[in-house]
């Protein structure tokens, strides 16, 4: 095991699949010499050559169009949109085309491609730069969202997306960047798919994605203080979504809360929301909470932006004031 | 500053492939023709959107194309899709929403599409296709395959910005991309050149990409297969990218809805004596091919599109267990276990 | 009142309110004098004149940011994105630079501006133009919703849409164009962020919007043979959303069913069923219930877009194996 | 196919144009010194984007507009929000993220905006301030106000799909707003020549629109503000868009987290010494301007963004209050009731 930084676990995920497949390239803004605005793909132009890590115009619509050609004749590309806000500037490309034309075609086309983005706040780059827009992704059929919270999952996930011959969207969470964690040695892909229970505790269940993950994890371990016992999930993959594990787990403890970065409305814990209240009526002991940023876009100032997110002492609050 | 049309080509196309010109062009003809009839019948489901006049554009570049060179087109791409070899029958079925549709009766007249012969998809929004080209253009380019990917659109496309970005790309990158515009002087209803900057909508747009403007009659089929050959070759050799603008008409409305009342009496008139077809029909007559030959492929194609309507109409409606298959790879349709 | 169409309803709550207010200006593609792809603005051209009703290029990217533009600066423009697929083009335009400039710059500025746009499938145009995108637009902060089901609602909700000083994306059923309905005459102008009780029943609330209201009050009709008898709530504006409509009716029937056309995930469904599930948690007798079209890109052949879309006998079927 | 730089303008900027030309240069540039000083003592929250090297082209536009007008910028916008005089302490501020800031915090250093004074906004996202530019141009001749709408960007917004979009619907509505290039040679690390099919990113594109390539020296003020004069004046009058590449160069990073070592030595050197605001002082003073005037004027500057620095460091942090506030009309956020 290794000790890297989420942004180190990135460019070895990517250098392990390109050296892997010769068929991985990788296009986007600023990522050649540069190694990428947030750092997180430094010194794959160096080793894989100006040909398969090639840096774009800032033309968002034909670095995804493009991406897609290529993944539907032959190559397994991987595109870096630097902020996932820029999404926007393509997402006819991504929503549309990436996501439709295998279903349309009825599967004559394979779109193994990954769109890779840097998500979220906390950086106090202010609304157009902080959004967190895994719930954009998720509402298309036809695209896979995956948002890893550990340096370790940024690999293995990461590789796992490579591999995919699906269209993956790749959360990464911006405010994790600079976390360190260890990370297996050698070749290691995780599966899409997979929840993982960080905690385990019996009085409710706390379900986080990226960034909230390390936050629901302190606010538990303060939970335990006051006498509460929650399972943390990390749910990693949005699509596919593993409802066995969350939903055996709000069994199993009666009570769920979802920690969500993106403002209110229709995000994924909406979602698994009315999955849980569908599939698990009988089981549950009180009032599905959403723990959310508000549904405002994000302000820029530290001490504002501070405050819209989910903080652990909110998640702690509210998981403690809705048990009681 | 507005580019010219260029003369027709120096050297004569040579017979056989004339004789291969028009009688894709013919079979194109006859297949929208059909299709019109049926959508009257009312057993096409969904819209369509016909090429009736811009058949010389899709022959000439379908018989200068490799079998590997990919074609992508928009909604009006039963003809682009057909010249590449694509079932007839699969076509018409999807049109009609049959189970032996080319797609199953999932995608329907705006998208066929047939891989195997290089019709990479048939796009329905405006301008999405152009980056798309420009990415299978730069896979064949590192594959080193030789392949070159060739794009048509309309005039109104060059309006929106995913055909700038996706001509910058592909210059910069040099790829092997052939980017036709089939200025047909309309959108849906409305006229190309009052919504437009520029009186050639392509060819003037060139320079703006370091691009040689390359304004042809799209309405001759021998310009145009002498274009396709030339822009071909330039992107298979190495040269990069062309830009062509290529002028013709559609002979109906913009799609099945659209009885093109819009269109001055006049410039109809006009445009239609300057069919593709009765033209190209009459070159070859003056060339001295014998008017058996040319009565025998006009009679080959209307059996074809006979036999294709037949075998369609036979089809059964699109199987419901389709709807939630090949979402993904593993041919399924699950997000969650 | 009159008989109208819910397209000439559109046209007649343009046509108030351009008579009304000469700030209120209309573009979009092949509205002059096409009268728009849906003949849903004809004789606007005629009436108000080439200045106020204009054509533009397939540019919708310029379209919805000329439009902000003009509404920042005194006009009240009103631009029709012809298909709802196509916010896609210009989403970048939509949801960082409209729903989020008002608030980045603390309100110095208003953006009275209203986003017309075709919504929806049950007219076999396949995946690229039969989206139902209402969630789209509901997960962004600073867009107001609304999605009338009747030809009354469409002039008044339009009506009142224009004259709100916040942008509204306003979204019209395909499939509803040609229904028709009693129109108020002289002028009518209904308020954002009201539901609607359609039917009356005690023993289940049936929420529904846009073209699925109609196929709910059928299946509701259908429900009552079967001795079950629900109530329909219209919601024609998921911001502002009229919750308190909504939740007076679930906690009078206990019981909770949603009918989306959209895809699966996070519609506007598990936003409703995530508060429902917080808020009524113990008025609830039995499991909320979600109604939508699987999560897939509509397919293109009729007898395949019918059986996707949730259909009367689907609805019926549902809520009466639930209700067992 | 390139287009050419223009010779500086014939006529003599006259004398108190200069002075004004020179005082809002120096302010422009204290204050972007002074941001980073505070950058580097951990007091600026977000990123910032400084243009320091680039002030001749906001001062010379700014200088020319009529009050009413308005002015559109990016994420790089401090300078063009205080030409056009809004508060200096506000918009220190901002940057402080206080309460006292130009947004109460909730927009940071790349939106700054101060409607009242006609700076309409810095948009941080590439290209998408040109529609919205173009919209307001639309509202002031529809409203017949006779305003002009000015909007800045950079050389690597030349790319995406919006500039293309903006410019021709522009042109063909005729609308008053001027469109800047500030070619300053890089988008964020990368060159722009890199990446762009043309020479020059603007001026090489402008035949595509129907207008003439301008091409200037972007770090000459006097160039700038005759520049600004006629293309506003076009506009102004009727004669519709104009599309201006001005070259110039940043002194620094891109933001703040650049150290800018991509860029070689000699080509920063060059630049340097092509400084806008020394080479601008020498002019004055070669024109027979004191060096005492020259020296008030670089001493009341310095004055103002210390008066600036000290009010905005006064400021409380931004009162959270305010997240719930002004998404919409009423002034609150509620999404229900
Ligand atoms: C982004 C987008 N905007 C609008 C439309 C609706 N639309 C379909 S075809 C068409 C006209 C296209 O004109 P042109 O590019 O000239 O092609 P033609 O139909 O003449 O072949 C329009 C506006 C669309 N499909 N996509
Ligand atoms: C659509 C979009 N893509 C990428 C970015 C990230 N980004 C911010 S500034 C910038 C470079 C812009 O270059 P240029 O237009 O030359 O302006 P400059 O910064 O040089 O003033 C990039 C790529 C963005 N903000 N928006
Ligand atoms: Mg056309
Ligand atoms: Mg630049």
């Amino acid at each position: 095991m290794a000790e890297l930084s989420f942004r180190e676990a990135i460019a070895a995920g990517i250098a392990q699949e390109m050296e892997r497949d010769p068929m991985v390239y990788f296009i986007g803004e600023d990522v050649g010499a540069a190694g990428g605005v947030f750092k997180a793909t430094v010194g794959l132009f160096e080793r894989f050559g100006p040909d398969r890590v090639r840096d774009t115009p800032i033309s968002e619509q034909a670095i995804i169009g493009a991406a897609m050609g290529a993944a539907m004749t032959g190559l397994r590309p991987i595109a870096e949109i630097m902020f996932s806000d820029f999404l926007a500037t393509c997402w006819d490309m991504i929503a549309n085309q990436v996501a439709k034309t295998r279903y349309m075609t009825d599967g004559q086309v394979s779109i193994p491609l990954v769109i890779r983005t840097a998500n979220g706040g906390g950086t106090r780059f202010g609304a157009q730069h902080s959004q967190s827009l895994e719930n954009w992704a998720m509402a298309v059929p036809g695209l896979k969202v995956v948002a890893p919270s550990t340096p370790a999952d940024a690999k293995g996930l990461l590789a796992a997306a490579i591999r995919d011959p699906d269209p993956v969207i790749f959360f990464e969470q911006k405010s994790l960047y600079g976390v360190k964690g260890e990370v297996p040695d050698g070749e290691h892909v995780e599966r899409l798919g997979e929840a993982k229970v960080r905690r385990d505790g019996n009085d409710c269940t706390i379900v986080a994605l990226a960034a909230m993950v390390p936050k629901a994890m302190q606010a538990a371990e303060q939970l335990a203080a006051d006498g509460i016992q929650a399972t943390v999930v990390d749910v990693r993959s949005l699509v596919p979504l593993d409802t066995q594990t969350i939903l055996r787990e709000v069994v199993k403890t009666g009570r769920l809360f979802t920690v969500e970065e993106n403002p209110r409305l229709c995000g994924w814990g909406a979602e698994l929301a009315s999955i849980v209240a569908d599939e698990c009526f009988d089981d549950l002991d009180g009032p599905i909470v959403r723990i959310t940023t508000p549904h405002v876009p994000l302000p820029a100032a530290d001490v504002l932006e501070d405050a819209a997110m989910p903080s652990v002492e909110r998640i702690r609050q509210t998981v403690r004031s809705s048990m009681r | 500053m507005s580019a010219r049309v260029e003369k027709p080509p120096a050297a004569e196309v040579d017979r056989p492939t004339r004789l291969r010109l028009y009688q894709l062009m013919v079979e194109l003809r006859d297949f929208e023709q059909r299709a019109y009839e049926l959508f009257l019948e009312n057993l096409v489901r969904g819209t369509s959107h016909l090429a009736l006049g811009q058949e010389a554009i899709s022959a000439g570049y379908a018989v200068a194309m490799r079998a590997d060179d990919y074609t992508f087109c928009t909604y009006r791409g039963h003809g682009h899709t057909l010249a590449r070899g694509a079932s007839m029958a699969a076509a018409m079925a999807e049109l009609l929403g049959r189970g032996n549709g080319m797609l199953h009766g999932k995608g329907g007249s705006m998208h066929l599409t047939d891989v195997k012969h290089g019709a990479m998809g048939s796009y329905a929004i405006v301008g999405a296709h152009l980056p798309i080209a420009a990415g299978a253009a730069w896979s064949a380019q590192v594959r080193k395959s030789g392949q070159v990917a060739v794009c048509f659109f309309g005039d109104g496309t060059t309006n929106i910005g995913a055909f700038h970005e996706a001509l910058n790309l592909a210059v910069i990158w040099k790829l092997p991309v052939v980017f036709v515009c089939e200025n047909n002087q309309y959108m849906e209803y409305t006229p190309i050149r009052s919504v437009t900057a520029v009186e050639h909508p392509a060819a003037d747009r060139a320079s703006a990409y370091g691009l040689e403007p390359i304004l042809v009659d799209g309405n001759d089929a021998d310009v145009m297969y002498e274009t396709a050959r030339q822009t071909i070759d330039t992107a298979r050799t190495g040269g990069g990218p062309s830009l062509v603008e290529a002028l013709t008409y559609r002979h109906g409305g913009h799609s099945r809805a659209d009885p093109a009342k819009y269109r001055p009496d006049a410039e109809v008139r006009e445009w239609l004596s300057r069919d593709p077809v009765t033209r190209y029909r009459e070159r070859l007559l003056a060339a001295g091919i014998g008017e058996a030959e040319v009565n025998e492929i006009e009679t080959r194609a209307q059996q074809k599109v006979d036999a294709a309507t037949e075998e369609a109409r036979k089809g059964a409606p699109a199987a419901v267990d389709g709807i939630e298959r090949q979402v993904w790879s593993d041919g399924g349709a699950a997000w969650r276990n």
